[in-house]
């Protein structure tokens, strides 16, 4: 390839869709950008010390850039200032961290969670109970989005939580999860996920049991979903993995010398309901069955990536 | 000699499987230099821990599922006791972990022995429980490390007498280990204890006809464990800074690397220098994997097959080497 | 040489019950099952209903084939760890192959995988004796490793899971679970296998004491060739019925099967060590289980003591088990 | 004045769910007496040390030391109360060293090793493994590790068993000072002529329950059997054919033909026939290539050079199925390398039947259960614990290992010491069998450590020694001052010059030897 700087990426999981499409998303953008030889991906399932090790591999392996989602805000503080000492940018998505010299360009994690909560509430009439299914129990982005949902739960006095579960971001156990709840019979008013959401539709339909308003994400599955299944009121909430993209694009731009004004950039999530007939317009357009299910459908994001879907698809960065 | 080989072949062999990787690890990548063995000592720490907790109790005959777990509630207990709090109150935080994680250990030997059920359902059941607890304790990552407990780890240890280069290539995290392994394990190896250790990983019926407390040796074993995963616990505190509830990849890793280093799963062979050795080539396989820069769906195939082709070497040389005419 | 120890004793009522569990070991393990049934029912009255039968079998299912190959190759002194691995892989080639080719195509493409991994296992195992942990541990991260790289090169022609085994996997006919008429067979025939044919004896044998087998003609690379690419088939298969009821093709579909998978043999009564057990047993274990989770599922306390509560029931369904079913 | 006993077992029971042990064993013994526990397979003998010395707790009884009660919960309480045992199976840890061994146990290691060379082992390196050590030899270190710490009593269960001849020797001679040195010794051994040279007196065991105490005296030994058994039993001399009676069964061709035959620095040069119908034995001290030997033919091992044909057709075994498939089966002496413990005595015998890949498939169940039971009948096995091996009395684990191959037909059978560890009335029922399959035209090699079974059942005798067939005798001059003077090495004719040999039977002065 023809650019000049090698990228290092650091990633902490594995095996699930989102985090597949950011690692394509980085991939398109470093090949789109045209600047980058080489990544250098350190991509498994670990804990921060783990990312910590990947994190020095990488400064061993001299890199221009670090491109980090990070495993925990703080855990990998050391290794990124070790970064910054040893003159390379580093960029932080999907997270913030707290190392004041890293550049964040990330979701927001608790906006995620306080945007569909509300519309849900909205939707339940304000009163109501809810089902509760939150990520993996012990998770940062899963203690932000509990924050976001406590948030519109304060607002909504009315709405009570039926049972809290945990379904570890794991589509198995969240199935078995609403499928043991629904034979307990307690009638319920809404349901909140925390992206791990075709299951639960598909098990309410199989059930036969009574539609409920379900929030999810933006995955391809959930979002056909909203547009095809008969009775379905919901909403998708983005958080998309395309942010891995436009972390590469920040820190190409920090290399180039174009520093953004401030040290983090927040990604705010969009909402899209099929309530509404503008609503089902954006879901109709948003939909996009060709993608694996699993695969948030906002595979880019405005202003931050310049590769074309196929390119995403495709999974190819510099030099493959 | 012959019998040297013959107990300390593996660990030789492994020796040398290191020493050649450190070699690539330099062609790849000449400015590999003093700084990055010290990442390497800072990655391997809790990989270590955790193997030492592991390689006890598998020479005991056991297994320990719960080894992750226990430094998952290790960690964030002190994390949470240091958060906020001054930094001599680490001096106390420090031997309070260890000695609860001496406790849960001995409480999982304790289990064992009282229900007498296999030790492999026992420790799962207890990786819930203290997954359990280390939620109970913090909800989400979080907490704190003292800042000298953390400076513990970085930088390098002034060895007097030895010239500034040599001491850069001691970091504090290695001498740390080493000092944390030996002081435990050298008086064990050579005590009674750790001849009953041997014993009833060996042949439980045969040491108990030798008069060994098999109940007994059984949960020093099992709270040896959890002493040392209590060590990886902290370890990962001192290398993050905070603690996290859910475990890490520890469990797997710490029985792949008894098992690379030549302790066989049923108990009563091998040692602890063997598996330790096995961690820093599993970790420096990583390094060069990254140095590499290797497609990361690509790395796990490579971590596969060296774990699974070293051992099958390992298979493959002692049925080979096996003396004529004894029966297989 | 008249003594009271001479004439027969009266045995009392208690030990007559003991004895008649103790040579009738699934008795207290369906009486433990339906304590749990029991007290959810008491916890959610209503629960219990036809629908809800219906889920556990769905869920309970899967476990059990996997919880299958677990006793299988526990009966020999091994493990099958790679099983979540293999199920995940051929559900996932199936979703995405099924795309653009013919079902009967898809479907061998599906299993092919599992072969390879079953080979291998049982290559590794049989002839170069390497330790079936880490031979299958091993083969799993390989397998995950080419299933990633598969992943990436399908990402465009997305998936789809075949009607039919949507039919199976989610589908009740009378109240009954389609997946019955997948289970039963397969069941009827491990079931069948291990008591009534040359392998099921050579699997025990093998496990209780290779030389002796050697002794008597067996070759022990076969049976163990044999046994584990039996075991990647049914994971295989139950990956298809996986996909058929969780209907969301994801790269660790049934990883988190795998622990369970060997509770559930050894809460059932088979021994890791190898040459005891039985598939009945792990039957029931699976479904001890799968009522289990539902039992945390609706119990409204925070989620660590949700863990902490299943480490212990687990802990304590194993041990009571034990006591009743020893003669001791 | 009758001494006081310094240790008094009564009422001793013992029950494993529905099988009882023991009922109501009693045991007296007087201080510096070697008193023999005596009584059939599946008696109670080992059970009852096993309770004497902590291993397994009584259900009811009584145990006094020196007039204390005692409640020996441990094996450390009983070594405390100077109770020390040496088990039916060897205890040491396999995977520690010998020295290991002993610190673990606490025993001085002069004394141990005084012992072991006392014992006949002169040239043992306690580094070794034990794993590594022969089993034979691994049972004189238990002996040794137990009375370097000069207990009061000691307990040997079959401690002999599985000794060749020339340690068993010794250990008799060194159990016999014991005695001497005013210490007790409690001695079971199902060989009379050890209980004879060796004993004071014997408490006999029937069905776990003591039947009597005797004074070892002249003649005594048929009551003893009687007691033991309940009836009197025919202890008839199996006759042996004459050699060529052989020939005509077997035609021309022998059954087992070995030539040159090579194993590494173990064997050298062996050679042999063993005709259809013929029992040939073979003798040899501990370690003179006799296991390699069987090892080889039964395809255990490659032997590194020399042939081996069956029926007149040269054969290469690499797995012992080869050798199965040629119908030569093989009975190792330690039960435990034989049996799958926890399966039961039925699955055990039928494991042949399924061990070739043809034979995966459904078992036929009441044609197994007809040829098994046959099987059972034959070798007249207790099954009254046949649920696991594992519970079946030594004896009985033993005769399971026979009983495969009679149910599954061999043609030939090795026998490596098959009657280790089995009572008088058993013996003898093995030494019919042997001949009934020779009458059979079945072929038999046969191993014993005990001379006196060579003329008992063989139509010839090999004596190996260093690897080497040193010299064949046919039944009739195959007298144990022969063999053994043979087993040494020695060449016939040379009898004159070795004193030592003058008589085997540790009774006589075995003294002189050194
Ligand atoms: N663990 C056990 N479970 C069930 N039955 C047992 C167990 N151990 C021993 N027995 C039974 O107790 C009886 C006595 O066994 P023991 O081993 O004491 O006999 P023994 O007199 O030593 O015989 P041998 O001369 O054959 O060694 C036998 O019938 C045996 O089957
Ligand atoms: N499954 C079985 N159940 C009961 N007895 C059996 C069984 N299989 C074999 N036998 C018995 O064992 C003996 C040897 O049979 P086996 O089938 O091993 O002979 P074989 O010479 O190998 O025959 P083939 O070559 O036909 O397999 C026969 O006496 C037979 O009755
Ligand atoms: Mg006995
Ligand atoms: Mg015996």
């Amino acid at each position: 390839a023809a650019g000049k700087y090698t990228i290092g990426i650091s990633n902490t999981v594995q095996g699930n869709g989102w985090r597949e499409e950011m690692i394509c998303a980085m991939k398109a953008q470093a090949l789109a950008s045209g600047e980058v030889a080489k990544l250098n991906i350190a991509h498994r399932n670990t804990d921060a010390a783990g990312q910590l090790e990947d994190i020095r591999n990488l400064i061993s392996a001299k890199v221009d850039a670090i491109v980090v989602n990070p495993a925990d805000p703080a855990g990998i503080k050391a290794g990124l200032e070790e970064a910054t000492k040893a003159g390379i940018v580093v960029v932080a998505v999907d997270q913030a961290v707290t190392e004041p010299s890293a550049y964040i360009i990330s979701n927001n994690q608790e906006q995620y969670a306080y945007l569909g909560a509300k519309w849900l509430f909205q939707q339940m009439g304000g009163k109501g109970e809810v089902f509760y299914m939150r990520g993996a129990a012990g998770a940062s982005a899963d203690s932000d989005r509990d924050k976001g949902f406590k948030k519109a739960l304060a607002e909504f006095p009315d709405v009570k939580v039926a049972q809290e579960v945990f379904t570890g971001w794991q589509q198995d156990q969240a199935k078995q999860q609403i499928l043991s709840f629904l034979a307990t019979g307690t009638p319920i008013n809404g349901i909140w996920t925390s992206g791990i959401d075709n299951v639960i539709v598909d098990a309410l339909v199989e059930q036969q049991a009574p539609m409920v308003p379900v929030v999810g994400a933006d995955n391809a599955g959930f979002v056909g979903q909203l547009n095809t299944v008969k009775g379905l009121v919901g909403a998708a909430v983005t958080n998309p993995g395309s942010i891995g993209g436009a972390g590469v694009t920040l820190a190409l731009q920090i290399l180039d010398g174009k520093k953004p004004a401030q040290q983090t950039v927040l990604v705010n999530p969009e909402l899209w309901e099929n309530a509404t007939d503008a609503g089902k317009a954006k879901l109709k357009s948003a939909a996009d069955p060709s993608l694996s299910p699993e695969w948030p459908v906002s595979i880019s994001i405005p202003d931050w990536t310049t590769y074309t879907k196929d390119q995403i698809v495709a999974c190819k960065g510099p030099g493959e | 000699m012959s019998r040297f080989i013959r107990n300390q072949g593996w660990v030789a062999g492994l020796f040398a499987l290191l020493i050649f990787l450190f070699v690539t690890t330099k062609l790849i990548q000449p400015g590999y230099g003093s700084g990055d063995f010290g990442s390497l000592a800072r990655a391997v720490l809790p990989y270590a821990f955790a193997v030492a907790a592991q390689t006890v109790v598998v020479i005991a005959g056991g297994i320990d599922l719960s080894v992750a777990a226990m430094m998952a509630l290790t960690s964030v207990t002190a994390a949470s006791m240091m958060n906020g709090a001054s930094e001599e109150y680490a001096l106390f935080v420090v031997p309070f972990v260890l000695v609860l994680g001496f406790v849960l250990g001995a409480l999982n030997g304790v289990l064992i022995v009282v229900t007498r059920a296999p030790d492999i359902v026992v420790t799962l059941a207890t990786l819930f429980v203290l997954q359990g607890a280390a939620l109970l304790v913090l909800g989400a990552p979080g907490g704190a490390a003292a800042e000298w407990l953390k400076a513990s780890v970085i930088g390098t240890v002034p060895i007097p007498g030895l010239p500034d280069w040599a001491d850069a290539w001691a970091p504090k995290a290695l001498v740390l280990l080493v000092v944390c392994l030996c002081i435990i394990w050298i008086p064990l190896r050579r005590s009674r204890l750790g001849l009953s250790i041997y014993a009833i990983g060996s042949n439980e019926l045969a040491a108990f006809r030798s008069g060994v407390p098999v109940a007994r040796t059984r949960i020093i074993a099992y709270a040896l464990s959890g002493l040392f995963a209590a060590m990886g616990g902290l370890s990962l505190t001192i290398s993050t800074g905070i603690g996290a509830p859910i475990p890490g990849p520890y469990l797997l890793a710490s029985v792949a690397a008894v098992v690379l280093g030549g302790v066989a799963l049923g108990g009563g062979k091998g040692g602890l220098l063997g598996p330790i050795i096995a961690v820093f080539v599993l970790r420096l396989v990583r390094t060069d994997l990254t140095l590499l820069a290797i497609d990361p769906n690509v790395t796990a195939i490579i971590e596969g097959l060296i774990m699974v082709a070293v051992v099958m070497f390992g298979a493959f040389i002692t049925i080979r080497g096996r003396p004529v005419g004894a029966t297989p | 040489m008249t003594d009271i120890a001479t004439m027969p004793q009266p045995v009392s009522f208690g030990r007559r019950i003991k004895r008649f569990m103790a040579d009738r070991p699934l008795i207290p393990l369906i009486i433990l099952l339906v304590i749990l049934v029991v007290i959810l029912q008491i916890l959610r009255p209503g629960i219990v209903n036809e629908r809800w039968l219906a889920n556990t079998a769905k869920f309970a299912i899967p476990l059990a084939i996997l919880a299958g190959c677990q006793t299988m190759t526990m009966l020999t002194g091994g493990i099958d760890l790679s099983v979540g691995t293999v199920a995940t892989m051929s559900a996932f080639i199936m979703a995405t192959q099924i795309v653009n080719q013919d079902p009967a195509v898809a479907f061998l493409l599906a299993m092919l995988p599992a072969v390879l991994i079953g080979l291998v296992n049982g290559i590794g195992v049989g002839v170069f004796r390497v330790h079936p942990l880490i031979m299958t541990l091993g083969t799993s991260l390989i397998g995950t490793g080419f299933l990633q790289v598969y992943q990436r090169t399908v990402i465009a022609s997305g998936a789809k899971i075949p009607d039919f085994l949507n039919w199976l996997g989610t589908g009740v006919t009378y109240g009954f679970p389609n997946a019955l008429l997948l289970f039963v067979p397969v069941a009827v025939l491990i079931v069948f296998m291990l008591n009534r044919t040359g392998f099921g004896r050579l699997l025990y044998a093998v496990g209780d004491n290779e030389r002796a087998a050697r002794l008597s003609g067996v070759r022990y690379w076969q049976v163990i060739v044999a046994l584990y690419v039996l075991s990647s088939l049914l994971a295989g298969i139950t990956g298809l019925l996986y996909i058929g009821l969780i209907k969301a093709p994801s790269l660790s579909l049934a990883e988190p099967l795998v622990l369970p998978s060997v509770a559930a043999a050894v809460i059932g009564g088979t021994s890791i060590f190898g040459g005891r057990g039985g598939y009945t047993g792990t039957i029931i274990g699976a479904l001890i289980l799968t009522v289990l989770t539902t039992l945390l599922t609706i119990l409204q306390m925070p989620e660590g003591g949700r863990r902490i509560l299943f480490g212990f029931i687990v802990l304590f369904v194993t041990a009571a088990y034990l006591r009743i079913v020893e003669d001791r | 004045m009758p001494k006081s006993p310094l240790l008094d077992a009564t009422g001793v029971a013992k029950n494993y769910g529905a099988v009882a042990a023991l009922r109501n064993a009693s045991l007296s013994v007087l201080p510096g007496e070697v008193h023999a526990l005596m009584g059939a397979n599946g008696a109670g003998k080992s059970t009852l040390v096993k309770i004497l010395t902590g291993a397994i707790n009584a259900d009811a009884g009584r145990i006094l030391i020196r007039g204390q009660l005692l409640d020996v919960r441990s094996p450390a309480a009983a070594r405390r109360a100077g109770l020390l045992p040496v088990y039916q199976e060897p205890s040491l840890i396999p995977d520690l060293d010998v020295l290991s061994n002993l610190r673990l146990t606490g025993t001085p290691v002069e004394p141990f090793r005084a012992w072991v060379r006392e014992l006949g082992i002169p040239n043992l390196d306690i580094r070794d493994t034990a794993r590594d050590i022969p089993l034979a030899i691994l049972r004189v270190l238990d002996l040794a590790r137990a009375l370097a710490v000069e207990p009061d009593v000691l307990l040997l269960d079959e401690m002999t068993a599985a000794l060749p001849a020339n340690l068993a020797e010794k250990v008799l001679e060194v159990v016999r000072r014991q005695g001497d040195a005013g210490r007790s010794v409690i001695f079971i051994s199902h060989r009379f002529v050890e209980i004879s040279a060796l004993c004071d007196r014997a408490t006999v065991l029937r069905d776990g329950s003591t039947v009597g105490v005797v004074d070892i005296e002249p003649g005594i030994e048929e009551k003893i059997v009687e007691m033991m058994l309940g009836t009197r039993i025919e202890k008839t001399r199996v006759a042996a054919r004459a050699a060529n009676d052989v020939a005509v069964v077997g035609g021309s061709r022998p059954r087992l033909s070995v030539r040159n035959l090579q194993l590494g620095t173990k064997l050298n040069d062996v050679s042999f026939d063993l005709a259809n119908g013929e029992v040939v034995g073979v003798f040899a001290l501990e370690g003179q290539g006799q296991d390699e030997l069987f090892a080889t033919l039964a395809g255990s091992i490659r032997p590194t050079g020399g042939t081996i044909d069956v029926d007149g057709a040269p054969v290469k075994f690499s797995h012992p199925s080869d050798a199965i498939q040629a119908g030569i089966a093989y009975v190792p002496g330690d039960r435990t390398e034989a049996l799958a413990m926890q399966r039961s005595v039925r699955e055990n015998i039928a494991l042949p039947f399924s061990a070739g890949l043809r034979k995966w498939g459904p078992i036929r169940m009441r044609r197994e259960q007809v040829v098994v039971s046959g099987a059972i009948g034959r070798l007249q096995i207790d099954t009254r614990a046949q649920g696991e091996v594992q519970r079946l009395s030594g004896g009985n684990q033993q005769k399971v290992t026979i009983a495969r191959w009679i149910a599954a037909n061999a043609r030939t059978i090795l026998c490596f010491d098959p009657t280790r560890g089995i009572d008088v009335g058993t013996k003898q029922e093995i030494y019919k069998l042997l001949r009934e399959l020779a009458g059979q035209g079945k072929s038999v090699l046969f191993y014993t450590s005990e001379m006196e079974e060579v003329q008992r059942v063989c139509d010839r005798v090999i004596v190996i020694f260093g690897g080497r067939v040193v010299d064949t005798f046919p039944v009739e001059e195959a007298d144990e001052p022969a063999l053994m003077r043979a087993a040494y090495g020695l060449p016939r004719g040379a009898r004159a010059d070795v004193g030592i040999l003058a008589d085997v039977r540790p009774a006589s002065d075995a003294e002189a030897a050194s």
